[in-house]
């Protein structure tokens, strides 16, 4: 018993620390004014965010989320950075000129996790007894992927298709004739 | 399976606009000779409909129905009873003669024929559905061929016709979104009574719905149709409407289009919800009389054709308001009849005017005089409209107007008279805008004007036709609508007004 | 055959209608054929009605004939087509025929080279046909689809020479004149419809008496008389008949003298069960009556145009009918309509021989001793003068007689009075008109004028006849004949009083005798007169100014008030509609500034959407909660 | 004791931050990161109630995964317009795109 719930306070231990280096990540993606810094601490938070999913017993999303977030697109991220910059790199993220614009994302901000946060609070979840139990998730997903879901599968490697066609064609540039 | 009479009617001029679209632009003969068969094989087919109608069973004949979004309720259902089928034939005789009155374009007459058979089909399937979502559907297939034809090929004088055709547009559009209101309501509320979701107008007719709710919903339906039909004060489309829009355009407008106004009112409104229309008919009232005298006496000031035609047009919906108003059945028979007649008359007026304006260019009175020496065919065709708009007998429109004044006066005897008094401002704006067109010393200006003749005469001939046979023979059309309104007034039970008066 | 002819007489007015429609559609190319399928028709219906007419004399009075087909009916409501054959509808039958044949017969004569002769004689059937279906009418549905109908050919042939403009006015005054009566006369009949449950004469005859709320029968015999007063251009409706005469001359005899004029009379005679329901009711009509009789007459004494005196004259020979109506003596009214039919339409057919003759001359004082050269016309003429001064024996002495007779034993004195006024003034200005046109001193025009053809004298000399015989149906000598069978429960029957006749009499005497010392002998100057009562003249040769008065209302109130209304509809109204136009453009034009073209506005825009949902949402959560 | 609120809380501050960067960085580049950061927090939701409510089940993490080829694609199209726009414009800084105003 006491090893279990020793271990509950360290799970939950680990999560409060995952919690705040990625939030922590977040802000910075947010706040440095160095665009590849913002970059790297994308990368960290979506590293934190892979954490979470392990922690929550997901670990093919976390996989994959290290694969997809951390790995392709962060990369992605990158070579464009690489491409656009010109500047002074320590300008290269801004805030919006305009001081009103500014304080009104801050109030819109600020009102959303606010009301969110009250939702969630009085919101009466329906938890499950005994969650957290493991199961065979990747079955699972493979057989509704496969199953229930083919038609969205399908339709969503359709248009993957035609993102990397149209990727390809936007920033290629169509050649004047 | 039965042969499906009325959506071959409805649907021969949508055949027609297809081929017609098809042609090529320059084959102008062919494309008016194939609206004029098509219109031709509906008002055949609907002449057939009135008289394989058999009268004494009465009730939805005719009927067909394939259903079509059925978690709605929504079916394709069609029929016709003694209330529609005038106005089915109305609507074909006035397509027909259309046809006709427009033989003259010659610029895109593609796009002018086919939408005009659009049109005429729209409005044809107001009139014969018998599902809400299929008559709110055909309503909007109206709006969209009336505003491209007006702005396309109408006629811009003391309004231009951009303005004209977006006023007509939008106050089309604000009356279908008050329906389209009071139509969702009705559904969701016979839904929430039933469990059951369905558009049939039968079904939501037979329901009886809290009397809050039917006062709202009917004022809501007031609103829309009384804008289609041109309800003071809400009528400031009509006239400028009118005289902005082609010929072809203002004779199917007066003639059937501001009728699904009543129709809709007597079919939707008193039909549904009776408990609303027994508080809200004295409003409706009182609103008729001030279509009645006040347009009259407007008609009096105006100097151009369209305008007088217009603004009577508008006072002759008074008497078909006042006739539903009174609620009963001798007054919803002549409310019926009067939409009829009203329609053929203004359609032959508008044929007129929009012949004699094709050929002189200008509809100013003033211009006019004397015009039965070079034309007499147009001076009797004016002579035949006018007079049926003042409610001569032997003329249908006496028919609508005599059944209405005796219905509406065991109901309202203040108002009736009020109202009477329209026939004599009628008499005074149309004998003298005639007088002073069609007599006085000929002027030798107009020399050169052509009477009427070829396919000029067939407006005048159908129109005028239905005009007497309708007023010699009144038990004709007569019988078949108290079929109808016999039954809506058995179903309902006796009406009567709420307020005192 | 006469059994025949009764349960067919609806053929009568049917056979006009049906040489209206071939003219109408199929004929008109061809005139002549036009005009002999018009008297054709009017001819065979002429002695159809004859024998009906027959037929109906050698019933027991009382007895009657009627038929009916459905025509416009629903529940609670049922006109029909029907016919009602009595001695009232007998007379009127073979009056309305007879007259119209031979006005037909003469207007051949009279619009001969006219272009427009197809469309007159298929207006002329027209009339026929309507004129016929009114008075055969069995309900007040039929009556008034046919007063209206009668109406509009009056229309039609008031305004038959429609390049002029006085006539194309005066058609159009006339219509709407007529419509302000309808307007009553029509929401008369709704009452009855709506009290009675039924418009058909006879079921209400039986139902009137047995009901007793004056206070709504009242309203509905008054408001019924206004049709009458339109139709039978009774004052303050009158206004429409002198204007009327810009029709052809036959048109005049026919339908503004004979015929439709006295579908008011005729309907008040069909009606007498109604208005004698109601002693106020009679009382005003009787007063209508007397009035229009005596303003009418006096006009006439003042007017210049040989048409305009004869129609001023119908007013006043209207009002006559109508006074012994309203007196009670419907007899005598029905009696004075049938001669006045036959004499006036002499007056008016002989009036358009002297027209014709003269070269479409129409004013007396240019005429003047044309008796030489026009004999049969004026001889005829005079006959009619003579009957409608009301000479014995001729026909309208005894029509005439009857009136006064039934004013005086009615006990109204004061009406019985005001007729002998009008019998002298009528004799005054019939042969002052008779003196200065045939007999007078100016011979400037006398040269051109000439005789009309045999085709326009022969029915005037059918007519002269008529108008001397047609008085003795009622007279002693043939046992009052026409009173036994054409009467009403409540009409008095009143006794001859020889007293009344001498008096009667001897004022039409001399009326003639004052009109030959002026206008023949000169004895009096007629220019001493009107100078002396120069004001008096103005005025009645102005026709008491009421023609400006309704001019000047019309203009200041009807037209007035449509240029207000107008203008409310445009500024207002329209203004209104604009303005909500306007409003949204407006508002458009501004909003559209917060449109900058940011990316970033535009996900403010949204996330505050998702905000303003989510707090909603969220206070829905919280009442829910509380 | 660490519950599902925990981790929806966690999610929505992860996507406030995310909405405050979109709306007030100027470089597109950040935006679209910013985006990414949304996205994420919503995918964690999806994995949170998955697990705590709908245990033993694996439709919440399907969403994900849908949501991440969604995020990919939507990243690789983003990006490229970026470029694009960039070859055009020379910049990046959303203040200077505004042709579509009023």
């Amino acid at each position: 018993m006491s090893t279990a719930a020793a271990n509950l306070q360290l799970q939950d231990a680990v999560f409060v620390m995952i919690a705040i280096v990625t939030t922590g990540a977040a802000l910075g993606v947010v706040f440095l004014r160095n665009i590849v810094h913002n970059a790297l601490c994308l990368v960290l938070t979506f590293l934190g965010v892979a954490a979470v999913y392990f922690q929550l017993n997901a670990g093919f999303i976390g996989l994959v989320q290290i694969l997809v977030y951390a790995g392709a697109i962060s990369v992605l991220i990158i070579f464009a950075i690489m491409l656009v910059m010109d500047k002074e790199i320590n300008q290269t993220n801004l805030p919006i000129p305009s001081l009103g614009r500014r304080i009104a994302g801050v109030y819109i901000t600020a009102l959303l996790v606010i009301t969110l946060v009250l939702a969630i609070y009085f919101t009466a979840w329906p938890l499950a007894t005994g969650a957290g139990a493991p199961f065979d998730a990747v079955g699972m997903l493979a057989e509704l992927m496969l199953g229930d879901y083919v038609i969205a599968f399908e339709a969503a490697a359709v248009l993957l298709l035609v993102a990397v066609v149209g990727a390809v064609i936007l920033a290629k540039g169509v050649e004047k004739q | 399976m039965e042969f499906p009479v009325l959506s071959t009617t409805l649907f021969v001029p949508v055949i027609g606009a297809i081929l017609i679209m098809a042609l090529p632009a320059k084959k102008t003969g062919a494309i008016k000779n194939i609206a004029a068969v098509s219109t031709l094989a509906s008002l055949v087919l609907s002449l057939l409909v009135f008289i394989a109608y058999d009268r004494q069973q009465g009730s939805m004949q005719f009927t067909e129905m394939i259903p079509w979004v059925q978690d709605l309720g929504v079916n394709y259902a069609l029929g016709v009873d003694g209330i529609s089928i005038p106005l089915v034939l109305l609507t074909n005789l006035i397509g027909f003669s259309a046809v006709f009155a427009s033989w003259k374009i010659e610029e895109r007459v593609r796009e002018f024929f086919s939408l005009l058979l659009l049109l005429i089909t729209g409005v044809m399937g107001t009139f014969i559905a018998t599902d809400l979502f299929i008559f709110f559907l055909f309503y909007e297939v109206v709006v969209i061929p009336i505003y491209l034809l007006v702005i396309m090929f109408g006629s811009s004088k003391r309004v231009t016709k951009e303005y004209a055709g977006m006023k007509l547009t939008i106050y089309l559009l604000i009356g279908s979104a008050f329906l389209l209101t009071g139509l969702i309501a009705l559904f969701v509320k016979a839904r929430a009574i039933t469990g059951v979701p369905s558009m049939d107008l039968v079904h939501l007719a037979s329901l009886d719905y809290p009397l809050t709710f039917e006062i709202m919903v009917f004022a809501f339906m007031a609103f829309g149709f009384g804008t289609l039909l041109s309800m003071f004060p809400f009528h400031a489309w009509s006239p400028d409407g009118y005289a902005g829009a082609p010929t072809a355009v203002s004779m199917i407008h007066a003639g059937v289009l501001k009728k699904i106004g009543g129709y809709g009112l007597i079919r939707i409104g008193l039909l549904v919800l009776p408990g609303g229309a027994r508080i809200i008919a004295p409003v409706i009232a009182v609103l008729a009389l001030g279509n009645v005298v006040y347009a009259a006496y407007i008609c009096l000031s105006q100097k151009d054709l369209k305008y007088i035609v217009g603004y009577s047009s508008v006072s002759h919906m008074g008497y078909v308001l006042i006739g539903i108003a009174a609620l009963n059945l001798i007054s919803i028979n002549g409310a019926i009849m009067m939409m009829f007649a009203h329609g053929v008359m203004a359609a032959l007026f508008f044929a007129m005017i929009g012949n004699l304006y094709e050929k002189s260019h200008t509809r100013n009175v003033d211009d006019f005089g004397g015009l039965a020496h070079q034309m007499p065919r147009l001076a009797a065709g004016f002579m035949i409209a006018g007079l049926a708009s003042l409610g001569l007998p032997g003329m249908v429109n006496f028919i609508g107007e005599f059944t209405i004044f005796v219905g509406a006066f065991s109901t309202y005897k203040v108002f009736t008279i009020i109202a009477v008094t329209g026939i004599v401002l009628t008499a005074v704006y149309i004998l003298r805008a005639l007088g002073y067109v069609l007599f006085g010393p000929r002027k030798p200006e107009w020399d050169h004007l052509q009477d009427l003749k070829g396919p000029e005469m067939v407006p005048l001939m159908v129109l005028g036709t239905a005009i007497l046979l309708g007023g010699i023979f009144p038990f004709t059309i007569m019988d078949l609508i108290n079929s109808g309104v016999g039954e809506i007034i058995a179903q309902i039970g006796t009406l009567y007004v709420g307020g005192v008066l | 055959m006469l059994e025949f002819s009764l349960h067919n007489a609806w053929l009568i007015p049917l056979l006009p209608l049906l040489a209206f429609a071939l003219i109408g559609l199929a004929m008109h190319r061809w005139p002549s054929v036009s005009a002999m399928i018009s008297i054709l028709s009017i001819g065979i219906s002429m002695l159809l009605s004859a024998l009906v007419a027959v037929l109906v004399f050698s019933l027991s009075p009382g007895e009657i004939y009627e038929a009916s087909v459905r025509w416009l009916s629903m529940p609670g409501l049922q006109v029909n087509m029907g016919m009602l054959v009595d001695p009232l509808a007998a007379v009127m039958l073979v009056v309305v025929t007879g007259v119209a044949f031979l006005v037909q017969v003469y207007s051949l004569g009279y619009m001969k080279g006219d272009p427009g002769i197809a469309s007159y004689f298929g207006y002329q059937s027209l009339f026929a046909a309507s004129m016929l279906g009114l008075v055969l009418a069995n309900n007040f549905g039929q009556i008034f689809v046919f007063w209206e109908l009668v109406g509009v050919c009056s229309y039609f042939l008031i305004g038959f020479w429609f390049g002029k403009y006085s006539a194309r006015d005066a058609a159009i005054k006339a219509f709407v004149t007529n419509r302000v009566g309808d307007f009553g006369f029509l929401l008369g009949i709704l009452f009855l419809q709506i009290v009675f449950g039924t418009l058909n004469f006879q079921e209400l005859s039986a139902a009137i008496p047995g009901y007793t709320n004056a206070a709504v029968l009242l309203p509905i015999a008054v408001l019924l008389f206004f049709g009458p007063v339109g139709k039978s251009a009774q004052f303050p409706l009158h206004v429409w008949l002198p204007d009327a005469m810009e029709g052809p001359t036959p048109v005049s005899a026919l339908i503004h003298a004979a015929t439709m004029v006295a579908a008011g009379v005729y309907l008040v005679a069909r009606a007498f069960f109604i208005f004698n329901a109601i002693p106020q009711a009679m009382t005003l009509i009787a007063i209508v009556g007397g009035l229009t009789a005596l303003f009418a007459a006096s006009i006439a004494i003042a007017q210049n145009d040989i048409k305009r005196i004869l129609a001023y004259s119908t007013l006043s020979q209207l009002g006559y009918m109508m006074m012994a109506l309203g007196v009670g003596a419907m007899t005598a009214g029905v009696f004075h309509l049938m001669t006045h039919a036959f004499f006036k339409s002499l007056l008016f057919l002989g009036a358009g021989s002297v027209i014709i003759g003269m070269h479409e001359e129409q004013d007396i004082w240019k005429m003047g001793n044309i008796a030489p050269k026009m004999p049969v016309t004026t001889w005829t003429f005079i006959i009619g003068a003579l009957a409608l001064a009301g000479i014995p024996p001729l026909s309208g002495f005894w029509s005439k007689d009857e009136i006064l007779l039934g004013a005086y034993a009615s006990g109204h004195t004061g009406l019985y009075i005001l007729g002998v006024l009008v019998a002298f003034l009528t004799a005054f200005y019939m042969f002052r008109l008779v003196f200065v046109a045939f007999f007078g001193k100016n011979t400037a025009g006398r040269d051109k004028a000439h005789e009309s053809p045999a085709v326009m004298t022969i029915p005037l000399l059918v007519l002269a006849v008529a108008a001397v015989l047609a008085g003795l149906v009622n007279s002693p000598l043939m046992h009052h004949v026409f009173g036994h069978f054409i009467n009403a429960p409540g009409a008095i029957q009143p006794h001859p009083n020889t007293a009344i006749i001498v008096f009667s009499t001897l004022a039409a005497l001399s009326g003639i005798l004052l009109a030959w010392l002026i206008y023949q002998r000169e004895v009096i100057k007629a220019e001493v007169i009107k100078e002396k009562f120069s004001m008096a003249y103005k005025v009645l040769y102005n026709k008491y100014y009421i023609d400006e008065i309704y001019g000047w209302l019309g203009v200041r109130l009807v037209d007035g008030a449509a240029r207000v209304l107008f203008w409310f509809d445009i500024h207002v109204i329209n203004g209104f509609v604009n303005l909500t136009a306007w409003f949204t453009g407006k508002s458009g034009e501004t909003l559209r500034y917060t449109e900058d073209g940011q990316v970033q506005t535009y996900a403010i825009y949204m996330f505050a959407g998702v905000v303003i949902v989510l707090i909603t949402a969220l206070c829905g959560v919280f009442t829910a909660l509380a | 004791m660490i519950g599902l609120s925990h981790y929806l809380i966690f999610s929505t501050v992860l996507f406030g931050i995310g909405i405050f960067g979109m709306l007030s960085r100027r470089n597109a580049i950040a935006v679209l990161m910013s985006v990414e950061l949304m996205l994420n927090a919503v995918n964690v939701n999806f994995v949170a109630i998955n697990r705590f409510v709908t245990s033993g089940q694996a439709a919440g993490q399907l969403f994900s995964i849908f949501v991440i080829v969604v995020a990919a694609a939507e990243v690789s199209v983003g990006l490229a317009l970026i470029i694009s726009i960039y070859r055009h414009r020379k910049s990046v800084d959303l203040n200077n795109f505004d042709l579509l105003k009023w």
